[in-house]
C-alpha cells in the first residue's frame, strides 16, 4: 500500500516551547551550535518561528509556527535541482529524502527551496566530549559540507518498516511517528498518511480552517496548518513588504 | 633487449588503459565517497541493546514522568510517559535534551570535600549568639529537606531556610475545577506546575492573561490584558472593587492603564462564569484577597496533605522563610542549589549574611548559579545522576511521592549534599528516601502507579519490598484527596521583599526590567538548546533584550547593539535587539543568573550604550 | 553517467542528454586524434620543411603574398594560392602559354645599381639559381640580400649529400641579431658548398635529371620585382626604426645592416627573407 | 634574455619591467590562494554565505565571468562557421579570454562546493532535469575544447615552433579548428543557456522563476543571447584596453567597429526579448505564483531602478550607440558602450543571484542582506589576478594579434616625422 505522510500542526495549540525542535536534534544527531553559529548558520530540521499579526504594542497578536521540510508533493523544488540525485522521493512514502553520503554540498536545494528547510553543515559536527554517547544508534552523523533537512525522522521509519515486517504485517501509517510529534506536549502537531482519509492530516486538508504555505506556486505541500485566527491564515501568501517591518522572531 | 624511455611510456599508458577496464578505478572512485562518510571528526554512534527505564525528571518542581530510551545502559533519548496521571506524557525542551547535562562542558568534576566539611564546623564553632548556621534549600519538602531539617535541629545555632511560598503552607490550585482563570504573570502555558496538567486542564477553562508583556501564555491566552508594568496589585484592587460595588474605584483603575470597561467586563467574568481561579507569580496580598472574594479557596485553591515521613523525623528544625530572617544574621550558609525551583536573586540571600567574612558553601553541578559568591563550590550529582525525590508541583491537588532514580551513574568526586549536611550532625542519610518510602507504604494511603503498564493498583495491595522497587523504576505513588482539607487555613503571604514596590521610581532608572525565560536561569541546560536560543530566535537567549524601538531610540541603542543594563543592584551587559510588540519603557531581559541577580523578577532599570 | 551506475534513470532525458555529452567527447577526441595521426604521417614523410614554409607563407603579411602576374602588370590583384610554387598553378602556366615572357630590353644587368646577371633565376625569397652546363644549379644570394647581411657572422651550410627542396631551407645566416634562413629556389642533392673566401654558394645536383624552375622569376621579371622588393625594404626599416634613406629610391649601400644599427635586424631580415 | 621567445618584429617591453608588471598580480594571486585554502581547508564558514544566503560573491562570478568569457565562442563561430575573415584579427586574443574566464569559473565553483572530493559525483550520478548538471557537463566540456583551441597559439611561439613534431601538429590542429569551433558554439549555447535556467526553474522563488519553452525557461534563452551580444563587446573592451596599456596598435578599427556592431545588434536583441519577457513575468508568471510582482521592488534598496538600470540605462543605450555608425566610429563611444553593455550583463546576473536570494518568500520572512568576508573576495581577486597573468605572458610570448605587424608598420609610416616610438609597456 502506497503512502503519502503527512502533517498537521495546530498553530492554536502550539506555546512555541521548542520541545520539537531539540526531539528532532536528539533523534536525528543534530550536533549543538558552533559558538560561530546563529539563527543563519546553525542546524534546525524543525524551527519554530514566532509570527504576529505586524501590529505593534498593546495590539500585537503573536502564534507559533513550527516550520519544517514541507514534504511538497509535486514538483518538490530541490528534487529536480541537484545536480547528482542526492535529493530522492521515496514513492512509497511520498517521503523527500536527502543523501548527504551523496551530496556535494552545492547548495543549489537550498537557494531552490522557499522554505528554507534545508539546512548546510558550515563547520565540523562536534559534540562536547562525552555526549557522543548520547548519540542515536539508528541515525549517522552528518560530515561537513553537506545539506540536511527533515525526513520525517526516516531512522525511525525504517525500524517501523522492520517492525511490520518482523510481524509480518505491511507498514501502515499509526506505525511510527516523527519524534516532533511524539514529543509536541500538546499534540499540536499530528502525523498520518494523507491516503487514509481518517489520519490526521488528511482530515485537516479537509478542514476548512486548514492552510499550507505558499500554495500557489504549486509544490502541494503536505503539512497543513490549522489555525481559527485569520490575521495567521495570511502567512500562507506571499510577503507583504507593508509589513517589512519586524514580522517575526524565531 | 634494452628497454629505452619510449618503452617505459608505452608501457604505463598501456596499463593506464588496461586498468580502466578492470573494475578496480570505478570502485576506488565509488570509495572516495564513503571515505568522506565518515572522517575521522565524526563520532560513530554506539550500538548495542535497545532498553527502556523510566523515572522522573528532577529539573523542576514538575517532576515529570520520563521514559529513557537507552542503548545498554546509556540513555540516547528521553520523552513523556503518556498516560501518567500527572504529567500527562509531557515533557518539555529542557527536559528532553536532559540526558545530555552529565556531559556539559561546563560542569564541575571536583571540589574541596573534606577541606569545606572543616571549615564550616570551625565557623559553625565561631557563631556568636544571634548568628545562624544555616542551610538554604531551593527545593524544599524532599526528603532530602528533612534530612537537613533533622541535621539543623541538632546543630548548634542551625536554621533550616526555604525560599519564600505562597501561603506558608502545602497548598495547590486545581486546575480542572476552574472555569475561568485569571493570571497576572503566571507563565502558565510555559512552566508553570506540570505542564502536561495544565494543558489537560486547559480545555476548560478560560484564560485571560494580565500582564505587561506578550508572554507565550499571554499570546495562547483567551484575553490578554496588556496592564502597566508592576500593575498588578493595582488590578486585583480594581476588580476587588467591581466586585465590592459594581465599579473599580478610580486610582487603581488609573493605574492599570487598562478601560474600566475593560475591568469591569473581567470582574464581571470571574464572578458569573465560575468557578474562578486568580494566580499571580509573585505574592500579592490583593490577589489572594480577590481569590476569597471570589469564594475559590476550598474550590480552586485547596490543601493538600503531606507526603507521610517517619515519625522519627519530626523532631526537625522549623521551615523558616528566608526573607524573614533579620538581615546579617547567618555566619554559615549551605546552599542546596543542586535541584531548584526558582533562582532568588543573590542580593536577597547577601543581606541576611553576617558583614564580617561569613561562609557560603554552594552544592552546585556547575560554577554559573550561587557558585559565583561562594568560598566552597562543592560539585553535585546533576539529573539524571542523582537520587532525590521530587516534592509535588504546586498544581497537584493530592500529596505524591516519585523518585529521579539516576539514568547513569555519577562520576567519582561528586559530594551529595545531604550526606554532607547530615554528616555535620552525625545523621547517616544514605537511606533516607527508602525509610520515607516505608513510612508511606504504612500510611497505606492512595495508589501506586507504574510507568511500565501504565496502570495504578492501591498501595495496600502492594509488598513494601515491591513499593520500593517500583518506586525506583519510575513509580509513582499519589495520595487520595482528602475532602477534610477545605477547612485548612491559609496563611496570607508575608509582604514580601519591598523594594520591587518601593513606591517613587528613581529618575535615574527611567525603565522598567522584566525577566522572562526564568527558567533557563534556574535548570542546567543542555549543549543541544542551542537550536532555541542560539540557531533560532524561538526563545530570548540569556543576557539578551528586546525594547520597543522607541525606547532603544530614547536609550541610544539600535538592533544587535551591546548595552549596559543599570539597576539599583548593579549592572550588566547585554545584547539588544528590537520588538515593537514590547511596550515603550520597558526591558524585556531574558534571564540567566546575573540578570536574576540584578532584576529579579522585575525591577526599575536603565540602559545605555556599551 | 554508466547504464551500470546506482541511479541511473534509463528515461529519454537521460538518453538524450548522455547521448550529446557522449558524442561531444567522441568529436573532440576524433579530431585530436586525427591531427596527430597525420602530424605523425607529415613527420614520417620529412615534410616539416614544406609545412614550415606554407605556415610562414599563410603568416606573411597580404602585400608579400602577391602573384608575380601582378609584378609584372599583367593581373591587377592577386594573392598567390601556392606558396610561390608556380610549378602546380595552372594561372601561371596559362599565362606563361598566352603570352610568352618577353625578354628583357636591354641587356643591362644593374638595377638601382646593384648587379642582376640575367643568366640566372631568381626566388622571391632572393636566393638565385644558375644553371651550370653540367646540368647542376648554383644557388646563391642575391645582390640585395647580401648587401643586407653585409657580412654574415655566420653561415651554416648544409653537408654536401643533403637534399634541399625548393621552399625550404638552403642555408642559415647569422648577422647581428638577425638569424634568418634562406630559402631553396630548387630541390635537388647538394653536391658542393661555397665557405669563407669563397663565397656562400650551393651546388646543387637535380635528382631527377632536369631542374624545373618555372616557379623563379626571370628577364623582364626581376625589375618590377625588385622595385617591389626595395619599397618593402623601406616599409621595413623604417618600421624597425630606421631613418628613411632609401625614400628616393636611392641605392642601398653595400653593408646596410652597418648602416643602420638602431634597426631591429632580425625583423628586417625576416620581412626579407620572406620568414616572418 | 628572453628575446628569443617573443615573435620576430613585434616590441615587447623589457623582462625586468615586465617582472614588474607582474609582481603585484603575482602577490594578488598568492593571497587570492590563501584565502581559497583557508575555504577548502577549515570550511566554508570561513565565507559569510549561510542557509539563507546558499550562493553568494562566488556564484555572481561565474555566472558573469562566463557571460563575458563568452566572446570565444561567438568569435569563433562567426570567423569559422559564418566566415568573418576580419575577425581573424582577435580570435586568439578571444580564446585565451575564454580559457581564463572558464578556467577561473570552474576553479571558483571547486572552492564553492562544500565537498570538492565529490565533484566527480555529477558525472557519476548526474540528474539529467538538474540545470546544474548540464552547466557542469558543458562548461567542462568546453573547457577541454578551449585548450585544445590555445594548443595551437601556444604552440606557435617563436621557440616551440623550432620542434619540428609541435610545428606539425600545431598545422594540422589548426586545419581542424573549425570542428573545435563548431563543438565549442554547441557547448556554449547549451551552458550559457542552463547558466540561465539555473534559476528560470527555481519556481520555489518566483522572482527567479520563468515560464518558457520545453524544458527550458526564457532565462535559458536570455542568457544566451546576452553572453553572445557581450561577448564582443568584452573583447572590444580588453583589445581597446591591452593597447592602452601596451601604447600599441593590436587591431584596425574596422575590427573593433564590426565587433561593437555585432555586440550592439544582438543586445538590442537581447534588450527587446528581456523587456517582454519582463512584461510576462509582471503580469502573468508571478502573480499566478501568488507573488504581487510590485512587491519584490518595495524592499530597499532594490528598488524598481534596477530594472531601469538593467534594461534601458546598460541595455538599451549601448545598444543604441552600437548600432549608431556615427558613434560606433568614435572610440570613446565605442568603447565606453562596450564597458556599459559589459556592466549591464553583469547586472542581470547580480539580480538573479543576489537579489532572488534577498528577497523573502514566506509571509514572516526578513529582507536578508549579505557582504563577503574577506576569504569570499580573497578568492574573487585571486580569479582576476590568474587572469590578468594568464593575458599577460599570452601576450607577451604568443600573437594574440596577427595584425599588429602589419599595423606597426602602418602606424610607423604615418607618423613618420612624429618623435621616436615609445617603448611599450610589454
Amino acid at each position: 500500500m502506497i503512502a503519502r505522510y503527512g502533517m498537521t500542526i495546530d498553530v492554536d495549540r502550539c506555546t512555541g516551547c521548542g520541545a520539537c525542535m531539540v526531539a528532532c536534534a536528539v533523534e536525528n544527531n543534530v550536533p549543538p551550535a558552533h559558538q560561530g553559529a546563529n539563527d543563519r548558520k546553525g542546524i534546525t530540521w524543525i524551527r519554530v518561528f514566532q509570527v504576529n499579526n505586524g501590529q505593534d504594542y498593546p495590539n500585537r497578536r503573536s502564534a507559533f509556527v513550527p516550520v519544517l521540510c514541507q514534504q511538497c508533493g509535486k514538483d518538490a523544488p530541490c528534487a529536480s535541482v541537484c545536480p547528482q540525485q542526492a535529493v530522492e522521493i521515496d514513492p512509497a512514502t511520498g517521503i523527500v529524502g536527502q543523501m548527504p553520503e551523496r551530496c556535494l554540498g552545492c547548495r543549489y536545494c537550498m537557494a531552490a527551496c522557499p522554505y528554507h528547510a534545508r539546512y548546510f553543515n558550515w563547520w565540523d559536527p562536534a559534540w562536547p566530549a562525552g555526549m557522543e554517547k548520547t548519540l542515536n544508534p539508528d541515525v549517522a552523523p552528518r560530515m561537513r559540507g553537506v545539506v540536511e533537512k527533515c525526513n520525517f525522522c526516516h531512522g525511525r521509519w525504517h525500524a517501523a518498516i522492520e517492525r511490520a515486517a518482523a510481524n509480518g504485517r505491511s507498514i501502515q501509517a499509526v506505525d511510527y511517528v516523527p519524534a516532533c510529534v511524539e514529543a509536541c506536549p500538546t499534540g499540536a502537531i499530528q502525523f498520518g498518511d494523507l491516503n487514509r482519509p481518517e489520519s490526521a492530516p488528511a482530515r485537516a486538508a479537509r478542514n476548512g480552517n486548514s492552510f499550507r504555505l505558499l500554495e500557489k506556486i504549486g509544490t502541494d505541500p503536505k503539512i497543513y496548518y490549522r489555525s481559527t485566527k485569520d490575521w495567521v491564515h495570511r502567512i500562507s501568501s506571499a510577503p507583504a513588504p507593508g509589513l517589512g517591518k519586524e514580522r517575526s522572531r524565531g | 633487449m634494452n628497454t629505452t624511455r619510449r618503452d617505459l611510456f608505452k608501457f604505463v599508458g598501456g596499463s593506464v588503459v588496461g586498468a580502466l577496464f578492470t573494475p578496480a578505478p570505478w570502485r576506488l572512485v565509488t570509495d572516495t565517497a564513503l571515505w568522506s562518510e565518515n572522517w575521522p571528526g565524526i563520532p560513530r554512534p554506539a550500538r548495542g541493546e535497545i532498553r527502556t527505564k523510566f523515572t522522573h525528571c528532577a529539573l523542576c518542581p514538575a517532576g515529570c514522568a520520563v521514559r529513557a530510551r537507552c542503548v545498554g545502559d546509556q540513555p540516547v533519548a528521553l520523552a513523556g510517559v503518556p498516560g501518567h496521571p500527572l504529567s500527562h506524557g509531557a515533557l518539555c525542551a529542557i527536559g528532553l535534551t536532559a540526558h545530555h547535562l552529565p556531559y556539559h562542558p561546563s560542569r564541575l568534576k571536583q571540589g574541596p570535600a573534606g577541606e569545606a566539611a572543616q571549615a564550616v564546623s570551625a565557623a559553625i564553632s565561631k557563631c556568636g549568639p544571634a548568628q545562624h548556621a544555616a542551610v538554604l534549600d531551593l527545593r524544599p519538602g524532599r526528603t532530602a529537606s528533612w534530612t537537613y531539617r533533622r541535621a539543623m535541629a541538632s546543630v548548634k545555632h542551625g536554621l533550616y531556610l526555604a525560599p519564600p511560598s505562597p501561603f506558608g503552607g502545602s497548598v495547590a490550585f486545581d486546575l480542572h475545577q476552574a472555569k475561568t482563570v485569571l493570571s497576572f504573570g503566571a507563565p502558565l502555558l510555559d512552566g508553570w506546575g506540570t505542564p502536561g496538567n495544565v494543558i489537560a486542564a486547559r480545555e476548560n477553562f478560560r484564560l485571560i492573561q494580565a500582564e505587561p508583556l506578550e508572554s507565550r501564555t499571554a499570546s495562547l491566552a483567551d484575553l490578554w490584558l496588556p496592564i502597566r508594568p508592576g500593575a498588578e496589585e493595582a488590578l486585583a484592587q480594581a476588580i476587588a472593587n467591581v466586585l465590592a460595588d459594581g465599579k473599580p474605584r478610580s486610582p487603581f483603575a488609573a493605574q492599570t492603564g487598562l478601560t474600566e470597561q475593560q475591568i469591569t467586563s473581567v470582574a464581571e467574568e470571574l464572578a458569573h462564569n465560575g468557578p474562578a481561579l486568580v494566580l499571580d507569580g509573585g505574592q500579592i496580598p490583593a490577589v489572594m484577597e480577590l481569590n476569597r472574594r471570589l469564594g475559590s479557596l476550598g474550590r480552586t485553591i485547596v490543601a493538600r496533605r503531606e507526603t507521610p515521613v517517619p515519625e522519627s523525623w519530626k523532631k526537625a528544625a522549623p521551615v523558616t522563610n528566608l526573607a524573614s530572617v533579620p538581615d546579617g544574621s547567618i555566619r554559615v550558609l549551605l546552599i542546596d542549589e543542586s535541584v531548584m525551583d526558582a533562582y532568588l536573586p543573590w542580593s536577597m540571600i547577601e543581606r541576611k549574611l553576617v558583614p564580617d567574612d561569613p561562609l557560603v558553601v554552594t552544592f552546585a553541578w556547575s560554577r554559573q548559579g550561587y557558585a559565583r559568591h561562594a568560598q566552597y563550590v562543592l560539585p553535585a550529582a546533576v539529573y539524571p545522576e542523582i537520587f532525590d525525590d521530587i516534592p509535588p508541583a504546586i498544581d497537584s491537588v493530592a500529596a505524591v511521592f516519585r523518585i529521579a532514580a539516576p539514568l547513569v551513574e555519577p562520576p567519582a568526586g561528586m559530594v551529595n549534599p545531604s550526606e554532607f549536611i547530615g554528616g555535620l550532625a552525625g545523621l547517616p542519610a544514605a537511606d533516607a528516601l527508602r525509610q520515607r518510602a516505608d513510612a508511606i507504604h504504612q500510611a497505606g494511603r492512595g495508589t501506586l502507579f507504574t510507568c511500565a503498564g501504565a496502570k495504578s493498583v492501591p498501595v495496600k495491595e502492594v509488598k513494601p519490598d515491591d513499593f520500593w522497587k517500583a518506586l525506583n523504576e519510575g513509580g509513582c505513588w499519589l495520595d487520595a484527596v482528602d475532602e477534610s482539607g477545605a477547612g485548612h487555613r491559609f496563611l496570607w503571604p508575608a509582604n514580601a521583599d519591598d523594594e520591587k514596590r518601593s513606591s517613587a521610581p528613581p529618575e535615574d532608572l527611567p525603565l522598567v526590567a522584566i525577566t522572562c525565560e526564568t527558567r533557563a536561569a534556574a535548570a542546567p541546560l543542555s549543549p543541544l538548546m542551542s537550536k532555541l536560543y542560539q540557531e533560532s530566535n524561538l526563545r530570548l537567549a540569556a543576557n539578551h533584550a528586546a525594547l520597543n524601538p522607541a525606547t532603544a531610540r530614547a536609550c541610544g541603542v539600535g538592533e544587535g547593539a551591546r548595552a549596559i543594563l543599570r539597576t539599583h543592584c548593579g549592572s550588566a551587559q547585554i545584547e539588544v535587539s528590537l520588538d515593537s510588540g514590547v511596550p515603550p519603557g520597558v526591558v524585556k531581559v531574558a534571564a540567566g543568573p546575573g540578570i536574576m541577580d540584578l532584576c529579579g523578577a522585575s525591577a526599575r532599570a536603565q540602559v545605555v550604550p556599551a | 553517467m554508466f547504464p551500470w551506475n546506482y541511479g541511473f534513470h534509463g528515461s529519454a532525458a537521460s538518453y538524450i542528454f548522455l547521448g550529446a555529452f557522449y558524442a561531444v567527447l567522441t568529436v573532440v577526441a576524433t579530431t585530436v586524434i586525427f591531427a596527430v595521426i597525420r602530424s605523425r604521417r607529415d613527420l614520417r614523410a620529412h615534410e616539416t620543411e614544406e609545412i614550415r614554409w606554407h605556415s610562414d607563407f599563410h603568416d606573411l603579411p597580404a602585400r608579400d603574398r602577391v602573384c608575380r602576374h601582378v609584378l609584372t602588370g599583367e593581373l591587377t590583384s592577386r594573392e598567390c594560392p601556392h606558396a610561390f610554387d608556380c610549378r602546380q598553378c595552372e594561372t601561371h602556366s596559362r599565362l606563361t602559354a598566352t603570352h610568352p615572357l618577353q625578354p628583357p630590353g636591354e641587356t643591362e644587368e644593374e638595377i638601382f645599381g646593384m648587379s642582376f646577371p640575367l643568366d640566372r633565376l631568381y626566388h622571391r625569397g632572393h636566393a638565385w639559381a644558375r644553371p651550370e652546363a653540367d646540368g647542376a644549379v648554383t644557388v646563391g644570394l642575391d645582390e640585395l640580400a647580401s648587401r643586407l647581411v653585409g657580412a654574415p657572422d655566420a653561415v651554416d651550410l648544409p653537408q654536401p649529400g643533403a637534399v634541399v627542396h625548393a621552399n625550404g631551407t638552403a642555408f642559415r645566416i647569422h648577422k647581428r641579431e638577425a638569424d634568418v634562413r634562406v630559402l631553396s629556389p630548387v630541390d635537388g642533392e647538394v653536391t658542393e658548398t661555397g665557405g669563407p673566401g669563397r663565397g656562400w654558394y650551393l651546388k646543387v645536383k637535380p635528382l631527377d635529371g632536369q631542374m624545373d624552375v618555372r616557379h623563379l622569376l626571370c628577364g623582364a621579371e626581376i625589375k618590377p620585382w625588385l622595385m617591389r622588393e626595395i619599397e618593402r625594404l623601406q616599409l621595413a626599416l623604417s618600421a624597425e626604426g630606421a631613418a628613411p634613406t632609401l625614400a628616393d629610391g636611392g641605392v642601398p649601400v653595400a653593408d646596410i645592416a652597418r648602416s643602420y644599427p638602431e634597426a631591429d635586424w632580425d625583423a628586417v631580415c625576416g620581412e626579407m627573407f620572406l620568414e616572418p | 634574455m628572453d628575446k628569443e621567445f617573443i615573435a620576430r618584429g613585434v616590441k615587447r617591453c623589457s623582462t625586468p619591467r615586465f617582472l614588474l608588471w607582474i609582481l603585484p598580480w603575482l602577490s594578488l594571486l598568492a593571497f587570492g590562494l590563501y584565502s581559497a585554502g583557508l575555504c577548502l581547508v577549515k570550511g566554508l564558514n570561513q565565507t559569510n554565505m549561510d542557509n539563507r544566503f546558499a550562493f553568494g560573491l562566488w556564484i555572481f562570478l561565474d555566472l558573469t565571468v562566463i557571460a563575458l568569457g563568452a566572446g570565444a565562442f561567438f568569435t569563433g563561430f562567426l570567423l569559422y562557421i559564418l566566415k568573418l575573415k576580419e575577425l581573424r584579427a582577435v580570435i586568439n586574443s578571444a580564446v585565451v579570454i575564454g580559457l581564463v574566464c572558464y578556467s577561473g569559473a570552474i576553479a571558483v565553483l571547486m572552492v564553492d562546493v562544500g565537498q570538492p572530493l565529490r565533484a566527480w559525483f555529477t558525472f557519476w550520478y548526474p540528474n539529467v532535469h538538474s540545470m546544474l548538471a548540464e552547466v557542469t557537463f558543458c562548461i567542462t566540456c568546453y573547457l577541454t575544447v578551449l585548450a585544445i583551441e590555445y594548443l595551437p597559439i601556444l604552440l606557435r611561439n617563436r621557440k616551440l615552433r623550432e620542434v619540428p613534431s609541435f610545428l606539425v601538429f600545431e598545422h594540422e590542429l589548426h586545419k581542424l579548428v573549425y570542428v573545435l569551433a563548431g563543438v565549442g558554439t554547441f557547448l556554449s549555447f547549451f551552458h550559457q543557456g542552463s547558466l540561465g535556467g539555473l534559476y528560470g526553474v527555481l519556481r520555489g522563488r518566483p522572482f527567479a522563476f520563468r515560464e518558457g519553452f520545453l524544458v527550458w525557461p526564457s532565462t535559458f534563452f536570455l542568457f544566451i543571447v546576452s553572453a553572445a551580444a557581450v561577448g564582443p563587446s568584452f573583447i572590444l573592451l580588453t583589445t581597446w584596453l591591452v593597447e592602452k596599456i601596451s601604447r600599441k596598435r593590436l587591431a584596425r578599427p574596422a575590427v573593433l567597429e564590426l565587433l561593437g556592431r555585432i555586440s550592439g545588434l544582438l543586445l538590442a536583441v537581447y534588450v527587446l526579448a528581456k523587456t517582454m519577457d519582463t512584461l510576462i513575468w509582471i503580469n502573468r508568471t508571478s502573480p499566478d505564483a501568488g507573488f504581487p510582482a510590485a512587491q519584490y521592488y518595495a524592499w530597499r534598496p532594490f528598488g524598481t531602478w534596477i530594472l531601469f538600470a538593467e534594461i534601458v540605462l546598460f541595455g538599451l543605450v549601448p545598444a543604441l550607440v552600437m548600432l549608431a555608425p556615427w558613434l560606433r566610429r568614435r572610440t570613446g563611444w565605442l568603447v565606453s558602450a562596450a564597458a556599459m553593455a559589459c556592466l549591464g550583463v553583469a547586472l542581470n546576473r547580480f539580480v538573479l543571484t543576489v537579489q532572488t536570494l534577498a528577497l523573502p518568500t514566506l509571509a514572516f520572512d526578513k529582507f536578508l542582506s549579505y557582504w563577503p568576508s574577506w576569504q569570499e573576495t580573497g578568492t574573487f581577486l585571486a580569479v582576476v589576478a590568474y587572469g590578468v597573468l594568464v593575458y599577460s605572458f599570452s601576450f607577451r610570448y604568443l600573437q594574440l594579434f596577427p595584425e599588429e605587424r602589419e599595423l606597426k608598420a602602418e602606424v610607423r609610416q604615418e607618423k613618420e616625422e612624429e618623435l621616436p616610438a615609445m617603448a611599450g609597456r610589454y
